[in-house]
């Protein structure tokens, strides 16, 4: 049975058996190939979303598997980039899988000359501690702030990111808030 | 012009292409020939800074050949206004504009007005905050009255006769003079933008960073104003002007700035020497007439939103919370005051200004001078690493263990690990989804500023210091999600929409209210959550609506995609055209309709005459389309808003190998600078040590400074190196190989690229001499992938007067062969 | 089942390379190397095992002298006008011609017969792929196709090319590179139809005055008896590097095979001559 | 470096990129192309001194040949990018496949071969051996002429164009080299039929590689000029001496075996050249686009 079945699936066999005489197609198909199917098809599910290089704002669907995306794709559904994508968005599963990123806190020390590991809570609570203290070394109380932060960014940030930026920092009297607007 | 479409935004190029393809005619003006202009049915090359000259010609050619769209400039546009009698223009004044003022090296805009109205006040200081950008969304006079006007624009001083003078001298002979571009060529593509504008058809106009990045940036954009002001081409479909933004929220992070000058909503940040209290705020910001007339409704609800319970009308909102501009707090103001050591705290997030900001190397000494420093990315980007890793630790200009700032770098959560909006170049608002939970210690910014302004307001609590009152005072309540205690940024949309008396989203602006009964994170914005429903997650497919697509995403204000759509049909409301019909007036209904949102009082006739006393949008006319001006017109002539002029003038970049044969005024004389060693200038006359132009851009292949490109090996094999364009004149010029090193130089700096030599960059004949322009793509640093010095190096802080940004797009240099000096 | 196939337009390619990136974001290609290669804004420089699009830019002068095989050019570039060229001085007088290159999966395909495992094979979708988990790296496929596509993965050892995305066309997917290309200079479809508006769309440009537009692989009686991804060209096929009149090398397989039995009888003959003779 | 990217000639396509993709075979294919001829032509040779009835020719004969696929097998498989997967060569059966005919082919020789040379040297199983001897007798020219159609059967022109002298090339330069190898192997006063051979082989060798670079006309470069062709010429030379050498003092053993290995030598030398010419024509453009121009130009 098992040898007969082996023996079936035997190219060759198969050659001689059907139409594919030559081998070129159908009997040289591997069980695999057979088998195939897109990898979408079997993601756990599929999260609509935006490219988050330029402002075109293209539609993207981030497909998930096992609590990983697999796959980033143009959405067709957007009346702005019907499903397209350039080469940058088209890279985004990179941009956000890919080996470069940071998963980890790094501090380094005033004068240090190497990174050095630190608990995110702990970072948290320095950073906050900084800000605290550079506030109340260089306030300006007249004009009810600080010109001893600055912050830089927002661009590729949300809005809802911006907006909690602008309103903490504009509580804590820091005004020298910009972004790539300005450059 | 000023934008490399086709490169650096593809997929919206591909509309581009179809109207290609559907016979429209696709023109590029650029320095350099690139993928656009490859695509493109017109190439025209010109040199870099020279945009004006050309754009003010074609301004003289639509009006000495009467080719302005006669109804629609004299019902639209305030070329009838008459403008004060002290006004006198740089044709007078060889170069200035009246009201210069060679002390402070400033404009006082009193003679700018229009004849009768009361003067607005002085833009003061060159470092204090512009109106100009305050009101990026429209703009304010300080007069009730509708200015003098003259129907007939015979009037010597109205605006359009002011505009004939002061573009007479931009001829075409001038145009092959200044941008190095045959008068033949130029007559060609102004006469295309004529013939393809008028009732029955219209022309756009796409820009990018090529336009905004000069020390005359927004006289640029001034200027493509103007020609679609006088050709008719605003407010109509296939019309405009397109600013192609570079960021996916760059749009949103102007709109809820990240920006020093403004809050929410294009509202000025309090300034202390005008907006002492909330009364001298309100009165300084609310308009008599159009939308802006509602100021104060959308500050106080922005109070609201802010301080919520503790914003009463007995503490004027918390108005007092609201810290103080007293003058230029920019980024480059900014780093600066950091290099003199003024700023000891420095949050940097998805940004890199130690190779994406002009002059490099000052943004990295100004990084060692801090204290501390947060930087927060993908990847370990340049910023967070110039310590230990820096061009000036390689050349031992600086010790790592001689710089004190304490850095820390916080892996920040991708798009894809966050819900949230962006705001894309059309204003439209575009939810994404979160699709996986971050990794690690990668956080959302959202998730980091709120802890952190939770850990800050743990740490203060108790405190009865005044100056804390508004971080405890803050509306700081949001549902915390997942196991992190993500912030709903649902919760934080529904706050920057608004909410009325009944806690429930309110539907629009109209609906805000000054006396504290709406709260409103962001007036443009509201609607986005209209109906406590997710607009910008709206995702009904293209296929299944019209092609203005209204129920995709959410574009602010009120969901309207096409700004002063009024304008699409003529004063009697009918459409211009029928083949152009975007929104009209229905009498039956009497109301607006149309494809798209109306971009007006939904049912204010045509013929709608303001009452006495009327305010705001009501004491607008029917036949005023641009309701956010106070005079419901759009502005050939700038009478108030703009520090370095009414009308674009033709200046010379800061540093240019030429002099501006126009004026003895040779560059923007309200351009902002900054003479210190450590950003030298190349002045006088810059033709000798730096006989050549050079300009920065991007390719597609990567993006702005790099950060989300050059760490992708996808994307960098593709451009894996830094390098320079240049023309095989100057490569013979210069003994350049294709291929081989090249090192360039500027007053600031020297950097080094590899050289590609191409056709594709030809000299330009300008003043009666050859001038070569060498290009430079921006993207690199010394991290990452694909590495490369920073052309940003070797550009200087030179910044337009009005909004800041530095001239990138233009400025000299010198190049020879070989790789630059070590240490 | 019916023929699928690409047509690529290359008269609005905008040369972005979204279409290598979004190949190799959905085959897991891993990179070719990053090299700058000083050939415009080619650093990938050829398909390959790990290049399965390739754009390729040239620069050319307008109006540039035209090889024999390819038609007349009337010194016009894709859609400008007359006037424009005879005032051309001030612009840069060069055309860029950017194209993505992609296997041609021909009718008649060279790897595909020359391959001994059976590891490429013609696929329901007359498409040519090869099985990875059947390929032992023989390399004959690699001289054998006229377009130099397929190649060895050195780190692998097994061949590698464009599957035309076998595994998405099987998911009744659009392959990865026709779905990104923002302007549709990729097209995806059956070749039949993609056969009409290629057809089309060179009459449009024909009737523009864009004289050397012509199409590159669609004509069932050429050497590889037609493309199943084939393109409308602005300048000849070897200025975009490729061959200009392919031939499936198998189709002179029987003479080789005549010539064989000839020099393998004349090996007889002569060992029988050689042992024939008395000692 | 490469030459600054605008340039009127287009004779070098793409920035003088190939058109095609060199070969991905290492030497020790070119290597396999002797061996495999050697054993080819020793059993053909082996089978034919048996039949006329010199044992000790056709046992040194049928031993060379042995001896030559034995070292085959392994000089293909070490070529395989998963040479574990060897065994998919016999997954189908492809007439259009050159490689796929050879792997048949050789499954058949290999045993048999081995079979008659075994027989041959033991004396065993003298019957099974001379019907083996046969069947790899029969087999040898396929096996040392499908290579030739191996590397015909390919888009490169120094090879492709070269498809109706190449087996001819192979078969002589087989039959030269098992020659040669018998020569070497043999007592004197039986490789009588081996010094003819050689003489035969090594003419009909040196006169299809001149027919074969007159048939390639202008893609016959790299036979000329460049590493293949300082092989070629080194080993016409070798081919030639050691023909002549043969046929003048091949009677004595030492200098047998000197025609030998000069035979051997030449053989080699030349699948070597051929091997290596197919990349330097498959490097260069010119020899891809030229032809096919012409072609197309003519219509």
């Amino acid at each position: 049975m098992t040898v007969r079945r082996l023996i079936a699936s035997w190219p060759v066999v198969r050659q001689l058996t059907g139409d594919d005489r030559l081998g070129l197609g159908a009997a040289a198909r591997s069980d695999r190939s057979a088998a195939l199917v897109a990898r979408t098809e079997t993601a756990d599910r599929m999260v609509k979303s935006i490219c988050p290089y330029c402002a075109v704002g293209c539609a993207q669907r981030i497909y998930v598997k096992d609590e990983k995306v697999i796959q980033v794709e143009g959405d067709p559904d957007s009346p702005i980039s019907r499903g397209r994508l350039c080469p940058k968005g088209s890279a985004t599963k990179e941009l956000v899988t890919g080996p470069s990123r940071e998963y980890t806190v790094k501090y380094r020390r005033p004068h240090g000359t190497d990174w050095e590991e630190l608990e995110l809570d702990r970072a948290m609570d320095m950073i906050a501690d900084r800000v605290i203290a550079t506030r109340a070394a260089t306030w300006d109380a007249p004009n009810r702030r600080t010109l001893g932060i600055a912050s830089l960014g927002g661009a590729t940030l949300d809005n809802e990111e911006n907006y909690l930026m602008k309103k903490l920092y504009t509580a804590l009297g820091a005004v020298q808030v910009e972004n790539q607007a300005r450059i | 012009m000023g934008s490399n479409m086709a490169e650096c935004h593809p997929v919206g190029f591909q509309w581009v292409m179809e109207a290609k393809a559907r016979g429209a005619r696709v023109i590029h003006v650029d320095p350099r020939f690139t993928r656009t202009s490859a695509l493109a049915d017109t190439f025209v090359a010109l040199r870099a800074g020279s945009d004006i000259a050309f754009l003010g010609a074609i301004v003289n050619h639509i009006l000495t050949t009467g080719r302005e769209f006669r109804e629609y400039v004299a019902a639209y546009t305030n070329a009838s206004a008459i403008i004060s009698e002290d006004y006198e223009d740089t044709e007078d004044l060889d170069g200035l504009f009246s009201g210069w003022d060679p002390e402070t090296q400033t404009y006082d805009p009193t003679s700018w007005q229009y004849a009768g109205m009361p003067a607005a006040p002085s833009a003061g200081t060159k470092e204090s905050s512009p109106q100009g950008e305050a009101h990026g969304y429209g703009s304010k006079l300080e007069g009730a009255e509708p200015p003098a006007t003259d129907p007939t624009l015979e009037h010597p001083r109205c605006v359009f006769q002011i505009l004939k003078r002061h573009f007479a001298r931009y001829t075409p002979e001038l145009v092959e003079e200044v941008c190095g571009v045959p008068k033949a060529r130029f007559l060609e593509v102004a006469e295309a933008l004529c013939d393809n504008s008028n009732r029955e058809r219209t022309s756009a106009i796409c820009y990018a960073v090529g336009w905004t990045q000069h020390t005359v940036g927004v006289q640029y954009i001034r200027t493509a104003a103007i020609i679609q002001l006088l050709l008719g081409n605003m407010g109509r479909p296939g019309g405009g002007i397109l600013a192609l933004r570079g960021h996916a929220s760059i749009q949103g992070s102007t709109d809820i700035p990240t920006l020093y000058n403004i809050l929410p909503g294009y509202m000025p940040m309090p300034h202390a020497a005008r907006h002492g209290t909330l009364d001298d705020y309100i009165a300084a910001n609310t308009a008599p007439a159009g939308f802006w007339g509602h100021a104060d409704a959308y500050f106080i609800s922005l109070l609201k939103a802010w301080w919520g319970d503790a914003a009463t009308a007995d503490n004027d909102y918390c108005y007092d919370y609201l810290p103080f501009i007293t003058g230029d707090h920019s980024s480059y103001r900014t780093i600066v005051d950091m290099a003199d050591g003024k700023v000891p705290g420095f949050f940097v997030l998805g940004q890199n200004p130690a190779v994406g900001s002009a002059n490099g190397k000052l943004h990295r000494a100004a990084l060692a001078e801090l204290e501390w420093l947060v930087v927060r990315d993908l990847v370990e980007i340049e910023t967070a690493t110039f310590w230990k890793d820096g061009p000036e630790i390689d050349t031992g200009e600086l010790r790592t263990a001689d710089i004190g700032t304490e850095v820390f770098f916080l892996p920040a959560a991708a798009h894809t690990e966050k819900d949230g909006s962006f705001t894309q170049t059309q204003r439209m608002l575009q939810w994404h989804h979160k699709a996986v939970e971050p990794e690690g210690d990668c956080r959302s910014e959202l998730w980091f500023y709120w802890h952190l302004g939770r850990i800050i307001r743990e740490k203060l609590a108790g405190s009865t210091d005044a100056r804390d009152r508004p971080v405890l005072d803050l509306a700081w309540d949001y549902p915390l999600l997942g196991q992190t205690g993500e912030p709903d940024a649902e919760a934080v949309l529904r706050e920057i929409n608004g909410v009325g008396p009944d806690g429930r989203t309110v539907g629009g602006y109209t609906e805000l209210k000054a006396d504290g009964s709406t709260a409103c994170g962001c007036w443009i914005y509201s609607g986005c959550y209209a109906d406590e429903v997710n607009q910008p997650a709206r995702r009904k497919p293209a296929s299944e609506q019209d092609r203005v697509a209204l129920e995709w995403g959410w574009a602010w204000p009120a969901n309207r995609r096409i700004l002063y759509n009024r304008a699409s049909a003529d004063p009697s409301g009918r459409p211009w055209s029928e083949r152009k019909r975007l929104v009209w007036w229905d009498g039956d209904a009497q109301r607006w309709t149309g494809h798209d949102v109306p971009d007006f009082v939904i049912d204010k006739p045509p013929d709608y005459e303001p009452p006495e006393g009327a305010e705001a949008e009501h004491a607008l006319r029917g036949d005023e389309p641009f309701i956010m001006q106070t005079d419901g017109k759009g502005w050939l002539f700038v009478p108030s808003g703009l520090v370095d002029g009414p009308l674009p003038t033709h200046y010379e970049p800061h540093e240019s190998p030429f002099s501006n044969p126009l004026y003895a005024q040779q560059a923007n004389p309200a351009r902002q600078t900054y003479r210190r060693r450590d950003n030298r200038y190349n002045n006088g006359n810059g033709a000798v040590d730096y006989p050549f132009v050079m300009t920065t851009y991007r390719l597609t292949e990567h993006h702005t400074a790099g950060g989300m490109s050059r760490f992708l090996a996808r994307l960098s094999e593709l451009q894996p190196e830094m390098f320079c364009e240049v023309s095989p004149a100057l490569a013979a010029e210069r003994g350049l190989v294709n291929g081989g090193w090249a090192t360039i130089t500027s007053a600031r700096s020297a950097i080094e690229a590899r050289v590609l030599v191409t056709e594709r960059v030809k000299p330009l004949r300008v003043q009666g001499r050859d001038l070569h322009q060498v290009g430079l793509p921006y993207h690199w640093g010394w991290k990452g992938l694909s590495t490369g010095d920073a052309a940003n190096d070797l550009f200087p802080l030179a910044l337009d007067p009005n909004v800041h940004i530095q001239e990138v797009k233009a400025a000299t240099c010198d190049i020879a062969p070989g790789r630059r000096a070590r240490a | 089942m019916t023929r699928m196939g690409f047509f690529t337009d290359t008269s609005i390619c905008i040369g972005c390379k979204a279409c290598e990136v979004a190949c190799k974001e959905w085959n897991d290609v891993p990179d070719d190397g990053l090299n700058f290669l000083g050939t415009s804004y080619d650093n990938t420089g050829a398909l390959g095992a790990d290049t399965w699009r390739h754009v390729a830019f040239v620069e050319r002068p307008r109006g540039g002298s035209a090889p024999p095989s390819s038609p007349p050019v009337n010194g016009q570039d894709a859609g400008s006008s007359p006037a424009a060229d005879a005032l051309d001085t001030g612009s840069a007088g060069v055309r860029w011609l950017m194209s993505s290159d992609v296997c041609k999966h021909c009718t008649h395909a060279a790897c595909l017969d020359v391959c001994p495992t059976g590891a490429l094979f013609r696929t329901e979708f007359d498409t040519v792929v090869v099985q990875q988990d059947v390929c032992n790296g023989c390399g004959y496929c690699v001289p054998a196709c006229p377009f130099g596509v397929i190649d060895k993965r050195e780190s692998d050892g097994r061949v590698w090319k464009c599957t035309l995305c076998y595994d998405r066309l099987k998911s009744d997917m659009t392959p990865a590179c026709a779905k990104a290309c923002p302007t549709q200079s990729i097209q995806f479809g059956p070749l039949d139809e993609l056969r009409d508006r290629a057809a089309g769309r060179l009459g449009v440009l024909r009737e523009a005055g864009v004289s050397e537009a012509h199409l590159y692989g669609a004509d069932d009686n050429d050497g590889v008896g037609g493309f199943g991804a084939f393109f409308l060209l602005l300048d000849a096929p070897e200025v975009y590097g490729l061959p200009p009149d392919p031939v499936v090398t198998t189709r002179d397989l029987p003479r080789m095979w005549r010539a064989a039995a000839g020099a393998a009888l004349a090996l007889v003959g002569a060992v029988a001559a050689a042992c024939a003779r008395p000692r | 470096m490469r030459p600054a990217p605008v340039t009127d000639e287009t004779a070098t396509g793409y920035y003088g990129n190939p058109v095609l993709k060199a070969p991905v075979w290492k030497p020790v294919i070119a290597l396999y192309f002797f061996t495999g001829g050697v054993a080819g032509a020793s059993s053909t040779l082996g089978f034919a001194a048996l039949l006329a009835g010199n044992r000790r020719l056709a046992r040194s004969a049928l031993l060379a040949s042995a001896a030559g696929i034995a070292v085959s097998g392994p000089l293909l498989v070490v070529d395989l990018g998963r040479p574990a997967r060897f065994l998919n060569m016999l997954r189908v059966a492809k007439p259009t496949s050159p490689m796929s005919v050879g792997s048949w082919i050789l499954s058949a020789f290999a045993p048999a071969s081995m079979l008659a040379a075994g027989s041959a040297v033991t004396g065993r199983l003298p019957r099974t051996g001379r019907v083996a001897a046969g069947a790899a007798g029969v087999l040898g020219p396929a096996v040392a002429t499908y290579t030739a159609v191996l590397v015909a059967d390919t888009a490169i022109p120094a090879w492709h164009d070269a498809h109706r002298e190449l087996p001819y090339l192979f078969a002589a330069s087989a039959a030269a080299s098992a020659a040669g190898t018998a020569l070497a192997l043999t007592p004197v006063p039986d490789a009588g039929p081996a010094r003819r051979l050689a003489v035969m082989g090594a003419a009909l060798e040196l006169a299809a590689f001149r027919a074969m670079e007159r048939r390639l006309g202008e893609v016959a470069g790299p036979y000329k000029e460049g590493r293949a062709g300082t092989l070629a010429r080194a080993a016409e030379a070798c081919t030639a001496a050691g023909a002549a050498l043969g046929l003048v003092a091949g009677r004595r053993r030492p200098v047998a075996v000197a025609a030998g290995a000069l035979l051997c030598a030449g053989s080699l030398i030349t699948r070597h050249s051929v091997f290596r010419a197919g990349f330097e024509s498959a490097a260069d453009p010119a020899a891809t686009i030229g032809p096919q121009r012409s072609r197309r130009a003519a219509g």
